[in-house]
């Protein structure tokens, strides 16, 4: 056994190589988002054009920020299928708020956000106390979800035209020439970030994702910590809904279908791990920005629209299978 | 001292799994200022004992005691708030977790809502320091290898203020110098206010450290014995029940002369074996008929050849099986040339955790028990069965659920499989790891008289006595390469660990990454 | 669709075409129409829509891209008028004429509007469910709740009934996303729940393929009067084989040229009328063949 | 230690005692659908009607076969998201065979059922030897699936009208007064069962999603095995395909999405663990009747669409719930 001193310089130089290879890593994570940008730059005049740049962004936002949220639940080893149609009745609800019952905007939104936190808090509580596998529950939560929105709205759009200031929520620019909706994102991005890495909720997250019952015997009350982690999650579905309602300018009852598998592939694309215990944030925002662009790229070069599925499934495949290679050299 | 209350007690507790009496009426004292060691055969309850102080069971009768107040924790938080702080003998550590977030898990320093991780390897540092473990604080636990989780674990314990130290089978992965830091920080930990429990299935270690003994028998209290004036032989005979011979290098084996010199057809022969991270230019040749051991410490490489040469890892070199070269690229490859490996770690490499007894014996032999493409599964139960009996596996049926046994009769469930599926070369990797001291002795004998049947066994073990004990030559390796065989009948402990240490040097318990 | 070729980046004028559909035969047919007036006119066409009816947020999306493209001229379906305002605030800043085809947009951009009236296309098939039947209860299989066209064609059915036959209860009416099979499981359930059912509509080639479906299975073939809407070849199968009355079809190939006609013409400067009707018509085993209804029908 | 042969009477009779507790289980696990079965009998007189059952039976019929192939995957801890459109792709290249290249009936299902073990083998490759989350593969292939079906059939139905007798594969009437699409359902299940517990394909599947890097080195070539069991899953994709087509008496190329979570749905509702390790087809056979008994039940009653989504989403809690307790008394 060597002497304690040297054993800890030694320790320490392999963690700043540890430290350096991980951000490494992560800015390489880019890598695939840069070949896809670069592609269609050269494939199309259009594509590197700031209006369609933020026309990415923008189509970026809403599965981006749901995406953030599935993030957290993914982390637990969880999966999430209420995100897209919680959404609808996230909107739905800013709608009732704002539209039917004339509430003040700040009140509308954050009930829109409550809404989400709830519909979350419903998640973890079936997951948790009646310990219904997260697909189970969620594929309810979704069902009853979509259900709602239609009640509640009588099966009708609800619109905001009347609600003054509402769209700017999305549509206005802070930042001259980003949209709101983006802004949102990427704000929502950094929040997500640090609450993954340097919060318990995050921290537990990962750790229940890790090894669940270790997790528990460690003393983390696990069932706790998972309610907190689902509400989370509703936390950004119910932003999500909000932005898409600002963005339409409507609640639109009947969307939303469709986004939670886009959501989650986003995630997936990012390099987190279905199986849980390994999750970035970066790597959600990028595996949604490698979505949006690829659509977007495709229409853009006026690929007719059936082999635009195929194009995408394709680059997915070789997206993801760059990263695993990549990974692969690196560990 | 004695008319002071016992730091901890239990009295009269009983525990019961559906067709387990896992504990009835048993009876433990720890006093202030001792180590207690707890031995008993596989599955004699000692697991269970010490999770109902950890708070992870209750005990459906009896009652506990710390320092004469009742004492009934609802967990193992409230267990470590108590004072009380367990080493499990299974591992409860998150890989994807780095070292420092594993030991402080539930307990980060914040600063507004933030976790310090900086403060966190900051305090593992300091831990480590004092403990003398040299591990790296911001590694992910993935990384390491048994013995470096181990360590965590002790790592994890200590970091509590605890007064009763509880440990479970806390060696069965470490080698002796492992051992010793473990026993140093044991040491240092003991104090009048303060105690120990200790289980492990090594009576040497138990000589070394306790003071006294506790030994449980199928669940029931036998008693309770001074270590200083009880032999060895006492303490085996009190854990079943009868009198054993233990420690003789069984007969067919120690003639002396060992196989590989009396021109023995070669079996397996490993030529210039290297990989990326560790092994450099390993060579050595298996007779038919021989135990051949490895030695070495820990990271020194013998796992790392197990895989290479059933194809685990990737590897350059050439490998011959009976004489003809082969090209080994997975583990199925090795089986289908008749080399099986049974590894070091159980949990993650060994065993279907969810599946019964039954299932997982015919894991690797499934196509032999199939006809006309169905298996049948009468074939499995019976082999299952045979083999419950044949290695004395305690369960209440072959169809319990492998996760539900104890930890030794696991390890015995991970062997069987192999037995069953009767390659022709088997590398068994700590195959007695967690085994009791009886049971032991019977592999050794399985061992012993497999070879005798024309069976080729590698036997990795960091027991060095019982490589001594089983292998007719050792190779012995340091930092990636073989730096010596000797033969086995006149090999010393001290001529293996010469030049288990050629290089001088001693690893981490890092190994660089997983194999995925 | 114009293949892979570059658009706009050649000499011809370049028309977008964002629809609210894409795979249903209706917008197929839609989309051929406006291939056969691009081939005629000479100009290069796109057309793009979502996968469902419902889906808003993606339409936008695929009409900003649209946009981006710098289009000579764009058509454009709305699913929803009020959300995509913005952009034609932003089509006309760029000066791309825009034309609306199928339910129009509620927007003084469209230069001209190609519509068809599904609220009276629904009550067409409502008046003959009514002859056929005289009296009884009847039901709907609609297949879609929310997007507007699915609305107005259950809304359009129910609102002639109610005012003009007394005699005829609409039961229920249940919705199945236009997927043949759910459509088929939904019809069967309202049949088992209903046994002195007179009729069933159904309100696209899907709904109305179930609903022949369910019919066919459950052994009531000829027992039911079973109206349908758009057309495809099951359909004109079934009216032929007299399992269906007969069926509403709107002109979704007229539609498509149209609207790329309307476009050419916009680029052109020339002045549109505000809104050009594509029609609709009723069609049974009477004048199936006739060749004013056989051209407006589609496999 | 008792003496050997009293041992092996012992653990021998133990586990007959085990067998009865798993069948008397998986009898129990018929009791949720019972309970909703007789719920909406006394709800509706209209619901315990043969042909209503039947009605029932052949809305299981398609899910339910690609549900039995999904339990193969999902046994491996794997989850298939191409079942749906992967069987759109199957009734249109069945069409192609059948309908456009005038192929005979026999040739052409079988046809549809290669096309169906192709995308089970591709799927298989890319999990296997790409080491792509199957999330990620199968994602990709649904995308692919779906353009490919629009490409093929140039967006346009195939029609069978043509076929002599291909309708009748579904409708017709084998045992008088059950169609043929159920008996081929049932068929198929019980081959499903067979396959999953008593032949290798099944029995590695369960392995490894029990622990697939323990039975890598027990021996089993761990990739060849997941792409044949990929394969497998594939085939039932191809058989829900020819049966759909066949009940259409059409391919329509513009179907499939969404099924893939109906069918994943009737998996988990049946028990089947998302985590791999634990499946039973007669749990998902339970779980797919579940699914549309539940659907029929509510329409018959008349139940409005929206209100429909709320309850089948309660109802799947509620069940799955029971469930769970039921396994928890009996663990
Ligand atoms: N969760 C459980 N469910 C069912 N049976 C259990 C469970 N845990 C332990 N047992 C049974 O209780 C008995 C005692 O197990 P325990 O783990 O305490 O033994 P042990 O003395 O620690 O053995 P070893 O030396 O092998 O670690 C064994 O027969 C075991 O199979
Ligand atoms: N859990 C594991 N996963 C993958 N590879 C492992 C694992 N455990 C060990 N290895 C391989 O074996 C090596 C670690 O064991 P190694 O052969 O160095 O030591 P050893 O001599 O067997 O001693 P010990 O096993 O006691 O640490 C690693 O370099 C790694 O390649
Ligand atoms: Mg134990
Ligand atoms: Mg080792």
């Amino acid at each position: 056994m060597t002497t304690p001193s040297t054993t800890t310089a030694r320790t320490e130089r392999a963690a700043t190589r540890f430290g350096n290879r991980q951000q490494l890593q992560q800015i390489l994570a880019f890598a695939g988002l840069v070949v896809i940008f670069a592609f269609f730059s050269f494939a199309s005049p259009y594509f590197l054009d700031w209006a369609n740049v933020k026309g990415i962004l923008l189509a970026t936002a809403v599965t981006g920020i749901m995406a953030l949220g599935a993030t957290f639940v993914i982390a637990t080893g969880g999966i999430d299928l209420s995100v897209g149609t919680g959404m609808t009745l996230c909107s739905v609800m800013t709608g009732v708020f704002l539209a039917n019952l004339g509430l003040p905007l700040v009140v509308g939104v954050l009930g829109g956000l409550a809404i989400g936190a709830l519909i979350g808090l419903l998640n973890g509580l079936n997951v948790s106390y009646l310990r219904l596998p997260p697909f189970i529950a969620t594929l309810a939560m979704m069902m009853v979800a979509q259900g709602l929105s239609l009640v509640i709205s009588g099966t009708k759009p609800i619109y905001f035209s009347d609600v003054g200031g509402f769209d700017q929520l999305a549509a206005g620019e802070l930042v001259p020439g980003l949209p709101n909706a983006v802004l949102i994102f990427f704000a929502a991005a950094a929040i997500a970030g640090v609450t993954l890495s340097k919060t318990l909720t995050g921290r537990y997250a990962l750790s229940i994702g890790s090894n669940e019952e270790a997790t528990a015997i460690s003393g983390v009350d696990v069932r706790r910590w998972k309610v907190v982690i689902y509400t989370v999650a509703g936390l950004f579905t119910g932003l999500a809904g909000v932005v898409m309602a600002s963005r339409l300018n409507s609640a639109q009852p009947g969307l939303g279908l469709g986004y939670e598998l886009e959501a989650i592939a986003a995630v997936v694309i990012g390099g987190t791990s279905l199986r849980g215990g390994k999750a970035t944030i970066l790597g959600t925002v990028i595996g949604a920005l490698i979505m949006a662009t690829l659509t977007n790229g495709l229409r853009i070069m006026s690929i007719p629209q059936e082999w635009q599925k195929v194009a995408v499934g394709i680059v997915i495949v070789l997206a993801v299978y760059a990263d695993i290679l990549r990974r692969g050299k690196e560990a | 001292m004695s008319d002071s209350p016992a730091l901890l007690r239990a009295t009269g507790v009983s525990k019961s799994f559906p067709g387990v009496r896992a504990l009835d009426d048993v009876h433990l004292d720890l006093r202030h200022g001792e180590v207690l060691a707890l031995v008993g055969e596989n599955g004699a309850g000692k697991s269970t004992l010490l999770k109902l102080f950890s708070g992870i069971y209750r005990p459906d009768e009896g009652a506990m005691e710390l320092d004469g107040a009742p004492m009934s924790p609802s967990g193992p938080r409230q267990a470590n708030e108590l004072g009380i702080s367990v080493i499990h003998q299974e591992f409860h550590l998150m890989p994807d977790l780095t070292v420092a977030q594993n030991i402080f898990i539930g307990r980060e320093p914040r600063r507004a809502g933030l976790i310090r991780d900086d403060e966190l390897v900051r305090r593992a540092g300091v831990l480590f320091e004092r403990l003398g473990i040299p591990l790296d604080p911001r590694q992910p636990v993935s990384h390491l290898s048994v013995a470096g989780q181990q360590m965590v674990e002790i790592a994890k314990a200590l970091s509590f203020d605890a007064r009763v130290l509880i440990m479970d089978e806390p060696t069965a992965a470490l080698t002796e110098t492992e051992v010793d830091t473990l026993f140093r920080i044991v040491r240092d930990f003991v104090s009048p206010r303060t105690g120990v429990i200790y289980v492990s299935h090594r009576m040497d270690e138990i000589k070394e450290i306790s003071d006294r003994i506790t030994v449980l028998r199928d669940g029931r209290y036998v008693d309770t014995l001074p270590t200083a004036s009880t032999a060895t032989r006492e303490v085996i005979a009190a854990m079943v029940g009868r009198q054993l011979e233990t420690g003789v290098r069984p007969g067919a084996a120690s003639s002396g002369s060992a196989p590989g010199a009396d021109g023995r057809e070669v079996v397996l022969s490993v030529r210039g074996l290297t990989t990326r991270k560790l092994l450099r230019d390993v060579s050595f040749e298996l007779h038919r008929g021989e135990i051949l051991g490895f030695a070495g410490l820990m990271g020194a490489g013998r796992t790392e050849v197990a895989r290479a040469v059933i194809g685990a890892d990737r590897s350059t070199g050439a490998v011959e099986v009976q004489g003809r070269a082969v090209r080994i690229r997975n583990p199925a490859d090795a089986v289908r040339n008749g080399i099986g490996y049974l590894s070091e770690d159980r949990k993650r490499y060994g065993l279907l955790l969810d599946q019964d007894v039954v299932r997982n014996v015919m894991l690797s032999a499934l196509p032999g028990m199939t006809r006309a493409g169905f298996v049948r599964d009468a074939d499995g139960r019976r082999v299952a069965a045979e083999m419950v009996d044949r290695l004395a596996i305690r369960t209440p049926s072959v169809t319990q659920t492998a996760k539900n046994l104890s930890g030794g009769n696991q390890q015995k469930v991970v062997l069987a499989k192999w037995l069953v599926r009767d390659c022709d070369v088997l590398i068994v990797d700590e195959p007695t790891r967690g085994i009791d001291v009886g049971a032991k002795d019977e592999i050794y004998g399985l061992l012993t008289s497999l070879a005798a049947q024309g069976k080729s066994i590698i036997v990795i073990s960091s027991e060095l006595p019982e490589v001594l004990r089983l292998a007719d030559r050792v190779v012995v390796m340091c930092e990636g390469r073989v730096t010596g065989t000797l033969v086995g009948a006149d090999a010393t402990q001290h001529d293996i660990m010469e030049l288990a240490t050629r290089f001088g040097t001693d690893r981490s318990l890092v190994t660089t990454g997983d194999s995925a | 669709g114009s293949g892979g070729a570059e658009p706009g980046a050649g000499d011809k004028p370049y028309v977008a075409l964002v629809s609210k559909g894409f795979q249903h035969q209706f917008w197929q047919a839609v989309k051929q129409g406006a291939d056969d007036a691009a081939a005629e006119l000479d100009v290069e066409v796109t057309f793009e829509g979502p996968e469902t009816e419902t889906e808003v947020e993606k339409q936008l999306t695929m009409l900003q891209t649209a946009l981006d493209k710098n289009p000579d001229a764009l058509g454009y379906a709305a699913l929803d008028s009020e959300a995509s305002i913005p952009m034609m605030t932003d089509a006309e800043s760029r000066g791309i004429p825009v034309i609306a085809f199928d339910s129009g947009v509620e927007s003084d951009v469209p230069v001209t509007t190609v519509s068809t009236d599904n609220l009276a296309a629904s009550a067409e098939a409502a008046k003959h469910m009514a002859e056929l039947v005289g009296s009884g209860k009847i039901a709907i299989v609609g297949h879609d709740q929310t997007s507007q066209t699915g609305q107005q064609r259950v809304e359009g059915f129910t609102q002639y009934i109610e005012e003009n036959a007394p005699g005829i209860e609409i039961v229920d009416t249940q919705f199945a996303g236009g997927d043949h099979l759910k459509s088929a499981d939904a019809a069967k359930a309202i049949m088992q729940a209903h046994p002195d059912l007179e009729g069933i509509y159904g309100t696209n080639e899907g709904s109305a393929i179930g609903v022949v479906k369910a019919v066919q299975e459950s052994g009531k073939a000829g027992e039911l009067t079973v109206i349908g809407f758009d057309s495809g070849k099951a359909q004109t199968d079934a009216i032929r084989d007299g399992l269906m009355a007969g069926a509403i079809t709107q002109d979704p190939i007229k539609m498509g040229y149209e609207t790329v006609k309307a476009a050419v013409a916009a680029i052109n400067g020339e002045e549109l009328e505000p809104v050009v009707d594509s029609g609709f018509y009723w069609y049974d085993e009477t004048n199936i063949d006739d060749e004013e209804i056989a051209a407006v029908l589609y496999e």
